[in-house]
């Protein structure tokens, strides 16, 4: 199936609405309250939705669009309400203060996105869709990472693996005009939902023991 | 350096193994004295001198015969010889003196002077064992006089392997058992068992005054007076101890080694 | 398969009345060297003939391998004792085995001899048992050595060749390797037969006895077969020692009647001189101490690599 | 595969298949699972032997052509079927022993009814079959490796198949961790072939050393040998086996001595002779050297026990140290060129292996059912069985007059090849290796003199004299199955010794296929009754002979009794006691006091320590209760694996401190990498 030729406008919406998926990462570094964070990602998932379909339409992939729909029932609805859920069962909204303060993580994660432009700039030539919406997915990797162990909250440290992930689709959906094979995506995303309920568990357990949901209290249980 | 000193004298010496019994018999020390002769002849019946002076009461006047000398319980300390005035008892330095029936120990009658020596084992018996008899040496609670003895005749001296007689270690290898001592109550059941593990045909022979009649200790409750009151006793030989001589006597009599005729004297 | 019934049935007979015959002079010899006359030579015959004539007591702990084991020594001895050359090279099973059968059935022989001691739950019997196989053990290396060494220069482990191969070569009587091998078969021989350095056989004493030990259970017939079967053995040992290593006038085969008379001679004289070899080192020698042993059969040993390493200088 | 024989040897492996599924449907009926598991697996056993036989004795006309018997979802793994000459020969082994076994063990699991689930049993000693079966017909890597796995995964439930005492697990876990050690050292191995081959398939591994450089020829030797090494049991490599033999039940530990350390055999023979290309002259040098002393120092260890079973697995390190200097010697030989001197030393090593598997097998069953019987392995707990148990006893003895390679019987024939080979190897270099045939031979002799006193006191000690407990008293003969089942095997150890020229046609396309020659015409002679060695005189043996002649000589004994003792009557008596009241079991010869001397000569291998512990009232000479102990050091584990042990876990200490416990270090630790790889991809 090869692609018919890229309408202007496909091949401009999709850069932005990376970059826009980059922002939210951002501002869900410097956010402290949990409800908004999961309220931000909800919207950085719309926004991975949104690219999945632009993809699909232009590129009349059919199973592109099963990817976006899925994305879009699991990240944008089901999750969120979820933690939403786990959130108010817990009662704790605040963030206390991560490891590093917010001036200084937006600035290790402004380096990690040099770094993903960096190692990208290479094969840049392979972006079917966009000038860098590889670098972006990189960079989005990278400060999901980050994210995940600058906090100490249970909650924000599965948003920040969600973040990943979506950074993780991004460069699949953006990488190959014809999208990652169907089973991939598929195993991906069941991947992530499963971890995500695990994660749920797992955070509500660590409220009941330790009264708090801060994972540094796990180094109790070191042998 | 030290085997050819070994070798050279052992050839040197040559074979010191006694003549007997082709050649004649060693001589008997002095104070053995040999084999007793009762002339019951020359016995005043009143003196009874000999019955009270023998140690062992080997010496009996029973009714009927003037004196009854039981060479079995003798332990030949010839008291009653010097002691008898008219000399009715008398040593004949004779080393021969086993015998096959204990009865023929008793002296004192008319025809029995001396002993009556002891006869060859039957055909059967005397072809098995003639040219190779093995004995287990039993102790039963014997004072080692008759045992050194015994052991006397295993040395290069008499040599007893050279009629194909031989002591073994094991009850099953042996043809016979030679027992000294007045078997006590203790070694009872030991000599049963010893006698029960030979296999057949067996002979037993005792040596020495207490295997025969019990000696010194005769009577005493610890005691049995001497094997016959346990096994079937093939051959006596008095003594206490019996000369050697005597022992190896009574052995060759009793394989029919010895050509001279046997029988009263 | 030339198998000739003659010289089968000769050398079984050979076999039965010459193995008592030995044990007996060797005995007379040791007796002589004491100064005293001693058991005549053929006193073993008449001892073999009372045992054969009397009853049998056996234990009530005994099974049925106490009854087979006289048989296999017996026999695996008399087997043994066919597959050695004696008058004339090729021996009479010469095709059954060689070298390596002969030591198997002898270790057959004591496989049986062992157990018939254990057999009837006497101390003195295990203790013998254990004795006789750990010394066997340790002599067995020894005996291979040496005797791969000769198999080795003949190329083969027939004994016929190996004593023509060594025959043919009269100067090789000298090769420092075939006397070391001697020298080393010479201290198993001593090891093998319960002689005096290693064990007394004519002890009384049931706890220094090694070969003994096993037979005190053994009566009537039975006892016969093995002190038998142990002559047996000690008179094939001697043959092989004999006419391996000195193979002088050994006949060939098809030989004619004077070089089988020639060779009968020989093989007399030689057994006979290691008779007398064998007394001379029991006179002048004591018992050694149980684990004294090993050290002697170490030396044996060292001497059979010695053998063998000659063999590997000097070609 | 010819067509009759493909046939045969699918219906063989399905009928393994249906023997596990009957075990596992009739779990529930536990005599209906025994019959219905074992009974096929004996029916397996018998086709397999069929089927070896048949297609061995086709000889030349046997085609070997690979089969697919499945080929997985994953593309470019198919698991390959390829019975050659040389696997037909060890299927027969693990088939003959299969088929015994089963039928013993009709009767032996009857112990397990009510206390263990003997379905399971049965399915998984069916499975056993199977894959062992299925290692020795691998035809590519994925099929042996799959099969290699399965086996050790399987062996190792059987072997903690009595899980219930701390000793078994520990067996179990020992066990499994060695099995897997192997199997990495193998499949290391084979991946150094297979990047030189290409593909994974046997077929392109052969000949393919000559392709590889020397070092890495070297390093995949090394491999291998310390892989199947392990599993066969060699002497630095085998401190797993006397461990997890004796725990295993008696009929499963059979089949372990006798087959499955016979996989690391089929492995070495099928890598070194025709994978490796032309040996180097170490590699037979130092397998003949690790032979020699696996089969003294096992035969030793052997000596020092008086448990019935670890004495067995001991001797099974022995046996396969002989099965090694036979290789050994084979793989110098074909460095020197010597093809025919090659073959005999093959022969003699592939002829022991069949003989060990038998002989070792029937010796298993029998102490299986002793222990049976008298529900203990100690030896010092038994005596006077031979009464008893009859039949046990006879083919115990027949079991252990083998092993001590005592003529007229198998070991002896296997052992006799073997010394032919090395007699023969002095000839061939002028180096100075060739002193290692010598002293080998010297070493082989005594291993068979030591392996013989071993027996003596395995045998003595456990059916002769006096029952030692009330257990031995009391010990019954065992069931009709376990007999046949131990029948069967002394059938074939005496078939094996009486007539070996029958058995070496069948060794001939082997030899055919990996050194060149066909010796069985050359070794036979005097049509058949007579085994030569090669070379003209070079001395023959006759097994039958000898049985024969034994014939022949009895009326010598008989008339001497007919003559002589005709009127001697028998007399049953106590035993000679010196004249004590009785002799007791007590004053019997024990096997710790029968191995005695042995343990002081060796003393510095076994460095024994004994303490006497003496409590007395009042005075020294009058000791109110005595405690005696004796130890010996188990030398390979002290000296060896301990040391490794600990500085493992030192190694393991230190990194502990790693685990910060902190969920952030060890997200900083992943973020680290991840960045410094990226940065690195600059």
């Amino acid at each position: 199936m090869n692609p018919p030729v890229p309408p202007e406008i496909g091949s401009h919406v999709i850069p932005l609405m990376a970059a826009l998926m980059l922002v939210v990462q951002m501002l869900l570094i410097a956010q402290r309250m949990l409800l908004t964070s999961i309220r931000l990602f909800a919207i950085q998932s719309l926004l991975l939705a949104g690219i999945a379909a632009v993809v699909a339409y232009y590129y009349n992939a059919s199973h592109v669009y099963v990817v976006a729909v899925l994305t879009f029932i699991g990240k944008v609805v089901f999750l969120p309400w979820l933690l939403n859920r786990l959130v108010h069962r817990i009662q704790i909204h605040q963030e206390t203060d991560p490891l590093l303060n917010a001036p200084s993580s937006m600035l290790v994660c402004g380096a990690l996105t040099l770094l993903g432009y960096s190692v990208t700039r290479p094969f840049t030539s392979l972006e079917k869709l966009g000038s860098n919406t590889l670098a972006i997915a990189l960079a989005l990797l990278l400060t999901g990472f980050f994210l995940m162990i600058n906090r100490r909250k249970a909650l924000t440290q599965v948003l920040a693996l969600l973040t990943v992930e979506n950074g993780v689709m991004l460069a699949a959906v953006a990488l190959t005009t014809y999208g990652m094979p169907l089973v991939v995506e598929l195993g991906i995303f069941f991947d992530v939902l499963v971890a995500v309920m695990v994660l749920g568990i797992l955070v509500y357990r660590i409220r009941e023991n330790f009264a708090s949901m801060d994972t540094g209290k796990l180094d109790q249980l070191k042998g | 350096m030290f085997v050819q000193d070994t070798l050279l004298n052992r050839l040197k010496r040559g074979c010191e193994t006694m003549a007997y019994p082709k050649g004649a018999a060693p001589a008997l020390p002095d104070r053995h004295g040999g084999a007793l002769r009762v002339d019951a002849a020359r016995c005043d019946a009143k003196c009874g001198a000999c019955v009270t002076v023998c140690p062992t009461e080997a010496i009996a006047r029973p009714a009927g015969k003037p004196v009854a000398l039981d060479l079995g319980r003798c332990i030949f300390c010839a008291e009653c010889v010097t002691v008898c005035p008219t000399k009715a008892i008398t040593r004949t330095g004779d080393h021969r003196m086993a015998v096959r029936r204990r009865e023929d120990l008793v002296l004192g009658d008319a025809s029995k002077e001396q002993v009556r020596l002891a006869q060859a084992l039957d055909e059967k018996l005397r072809r098995l064992f003639g040219r190779s008899l093995r004995l287990r040496q039993v102790s039963a609670a014997g004072c080692n006089a008759c045992e050194a003895d015994t052991n006397v005749l295993g040395t290069i001296g008499w040599d007893l392997g050279r009629f194909g007689i031989q002591f073994v270690a094991s009850p099953r290898h042996a043809d016979g058992l030679l027992i000294t001592g007045p078997v006590s109550k203790n070694m009872e059941l030991a000599l049963k068992k010893t006698y029960a593990a030979v296999p057949d045909p067996k002979i037993v022979i005792a040596v020495g005054a207490c295997a025969i009649a019990g000696g010194p200790f005769i009577g005493h409750p610890q005691h049995h007076n001497g094997t016959s009151a346990l096994l079937p006793v093939d051959l006596y030989i008095p003594g206490c101890p019996p000369h050697p001589l005597t022992i190896l006597d009574g052995l060759l009599r009793l394989l029919g080694r010895l050509d001279e005729p046997t029988g009263i004297r | 398969m030339n198998f000739d019934p003659l010289t089968f049935l000769g050398q079984t007979l050979a076999l039965l009345l010459l193995a008592p015959l030995l044990s007996g002079c060797i005995k007379n010899w040791k007796a002589k060297l004491q100064n005293r006359r001693g058991p005549r030579p053929w006193q073993v015959y008449f001892d073999i003939a009372k045992f054969l004539r009397k009853d049998m007591v056996i234990s009530e702990h005994a099974s049925w391998i106490f009854s087979l084991a006289p048989y296999v020594v017996f026999l695996t001895a008399l087997l043994a004792g066919l597959m050695v050359p004696m008058i004339s090279a090729p021996a009479p099973l010469r095709l059954f085995g060689g070298v390596l059968a002969v030591i198997g059935l002898l270790a057959l022989g004591r496989f049986f001899l062992a157990l018939s001691g254990l057999d009837p739950a006497s101390a003195f019997g295990g203790m013998g048992s254990s004795r006789e196989m750990t010394i066997s053990a340790i002599a067995e290396p020894a005996m291979m050595l040496a005797i791969f060494t000769v198999a080795i220069t003949a190329g083969s482990t027939d004994l016929s060749q190996i004593a023509q191969s060594t025959q043919s070569a009269t100067w090789k009587l000298l090769n420092p390797a075939h006397v070391l091998a001697f020298a080393a078969m010479f201290v198993v021989l001593l090891a093998e037969t319960g002689r005096i350095p290693v064990d007394n056989p004519a002890t009384h004493l049931e706890l220094t006895m090694i070969h003994e030990a096993m037979l005190l259970e053994y009566s009537g017939r039975y006892l016969a077969f093995m002190e038998w079967g142990a002559a047996i053995k000690q008179l094939v040992l001697m043959t092989l020692l004999v006419n391996v290593f000195f193979p002088v006038g050994l006949a060939g085969p098809q030989a004619s009647a004077a070089a089988l008379g020639i060779s009968l001679v020989a093989y007399l004289v030689k057994l006979l001189a290691l008779s007398a070899v064998v007394v001379i080192v029991e006179t002048t020698n004591a018992k050694m101490r149980l684990f004294r042993v090993p050290d002697l059969l170490s030396t044996a040993f060292v001497l059979a690599a010695l053998a063998m390493l000659s063999t590997f200088l000097f070609g | 595969m010819m067509e009759s024989s493909a046939i045969l040897l699918t219906f063989t492996l399905w009928v393994y298949v249906a023997g596990m599924a009957g075990a596992l449907l009739f779990q529930r009926a536990e005599r209906l699972a025994n019959a219905v598991g074992f009974g096929l697996a004996a029916l397996g056993g018998a086709c397999g032997v069929v089927f070896s036989v048949s297609s061995l004795a086709a000889g030349q006309g046997m085609t070997i052509t690979p089969v697919t018997l499945w080929s997985g979802p994953i593309p470019g793994v198919r698991f390959v079927v390829e019975a050659d000459a040389l696997s037909c020969f060890f299927v027969l082994v693990v088939s003959l022993v299969g088929l015994a076994i089963s039928v013993f063990s009709l009767g032996y699991v009857r112990t397990y009814y009510g206390r263990k689930n003997v379905g399971v049993m049965a399915c998984v000693f069916n499975a056993l079959l199977l894959v062992t079966t299925l290692v020795f017909i691998a035809g590519n890597l994925w099929m042996f490796l799959i099969a290699w796995e399965l086996m050790a995964l399987l062996a190792y439930g059987m072997v903690s198949f009595e899980h219930e005492d701390r000793e078994t697990r520990q067996a179990g876990v020992l066990f499994f961790i060695m099995s897997h050690l192997d199997a990495a050292c193998v499949l290391l191995g084979f991946l150094v072939l297979a990047q030189a081959a290409g593909g994974f398939s046997f077929a392109s591994f052969r000949g393919i050393g000559a392709s590889l450089s020397p070092q890495q020829r070297d390093v995949a030797f090394v491999l291998f040998v310390f892989g199947f090494g392990i599993k066969a049991g060699i002497v630095p490599l085998h401190i797993w086996l006397p461990v997890a033999h004796p725990v295993a039940p008696s009929n499963i530990s059979a089949l372990m001595s006798g087959v499955l350390i016979k996989t690391g055999i089929y492995g070495l023979v099928r890598v070194c002779f025709e994978f490796l290309g032309p040996p180097p002259m170490w590699w037979g040098a130092s397998l003949l050297a690790v032979g020699t002393v696996s089969a003294v120092l096992g035969v030793l260890y052997a000596l020092m026990e008086h448990d019935l079973k670890r004495l067995l697995a001991y001797h099974s390190i022995e046996n396969i140290g002989i099965i090694l200097m036979g290789l050994g010697a084979s793989l110098m030989f074909l460095h020197t060129g010597h093809a025919v001197l090659a073959s005999l030393a093959l022969i003699a090593g592939l002829y022991h292996t069949i003989n060990h598997a038998t002989f070792k097998a029937l010796l298993f069953l029998g102490a299986g059912a002793v222990l049976h019987a008298t529900h203990t392995r100690n030896m010092e707990e038994m005596g006077g069985l031979a009464k008893r148990m009859r039949w046990t006893a006879l083919f115990f003895l027949v079991g252990a007059v083998a092993i001590s390679a005592l003529p007229p019987l198998n070991g002896f024939v296997s052992e006799w090849l073997t010394y032919q080979s090395l007699l023969h190897g002095f000839g061939t270099t002028t180096s100075l290796v060739r002193l290692m045939f010598p002293l080998g031979g010297a070493m082989l002799a005594l291993t068979g003199a030591l392996a013989a006193a071993c027996f003596v006191k395995a045998f003595g000690i456990t059916f002769l004299a006096q029952p030692r407990s009330d257990h031995a008293r009391d010990a019954h003969e065992a069931s009709l199955p376990m007999l046949i089942g131990q029948g069967v095997l002394t059938a074939a150890c005496v078939f094996l010794g009486l007539f070996p020229t029958v058995f070496l046609k069948l060794l001939d396309p082997i030899t055919l296929q990996l050194t060149g020659h066909q010796l069985s015409q050359q070794l036979t002679m005097a049509n058949g009754l007579v085994l030569s060695g090669v070379a003209a005189q070079g001395g023959t043996v006759s097994t039958l002979g000898i049985m024969l002649m034994f014939g022949c000589l009895l009326p010598v004994p008989l008339a001497l009794w007919a003559v002589f003792a005709r009127k001697a009557r028998t007399r049953i008596a106590p035993t000679w006691d010196c004249g004590q009241r009785a002799l007791t079991p007590h004053m019997e010869y024990t096997a710790t006091g029968f191995s005695k001397p042995l343990r002081m000569i060796f003393k510095a291998l076994f460095r024994p320590r004994r303490e006497v512990q003496r409590e007395y009232d009042f005075s020294p000479y009058f000791a109110t209760t005595l405690r005696f102990e004796s130890h010996m050091e188990e030398v390979f584990l002290t000296r060896i694996y301990r040391p490794v042990n600990y500085g493992l876990l030192r190694l393991s200490r230190r990194l502990r401190a790693l685990q910060a416990g902190s969920l952030q270090a060890y997200l900083i630790y992943i973020f680290v990498t991840l960045v410094a790889l990226l940065l690195f991809a600059l």
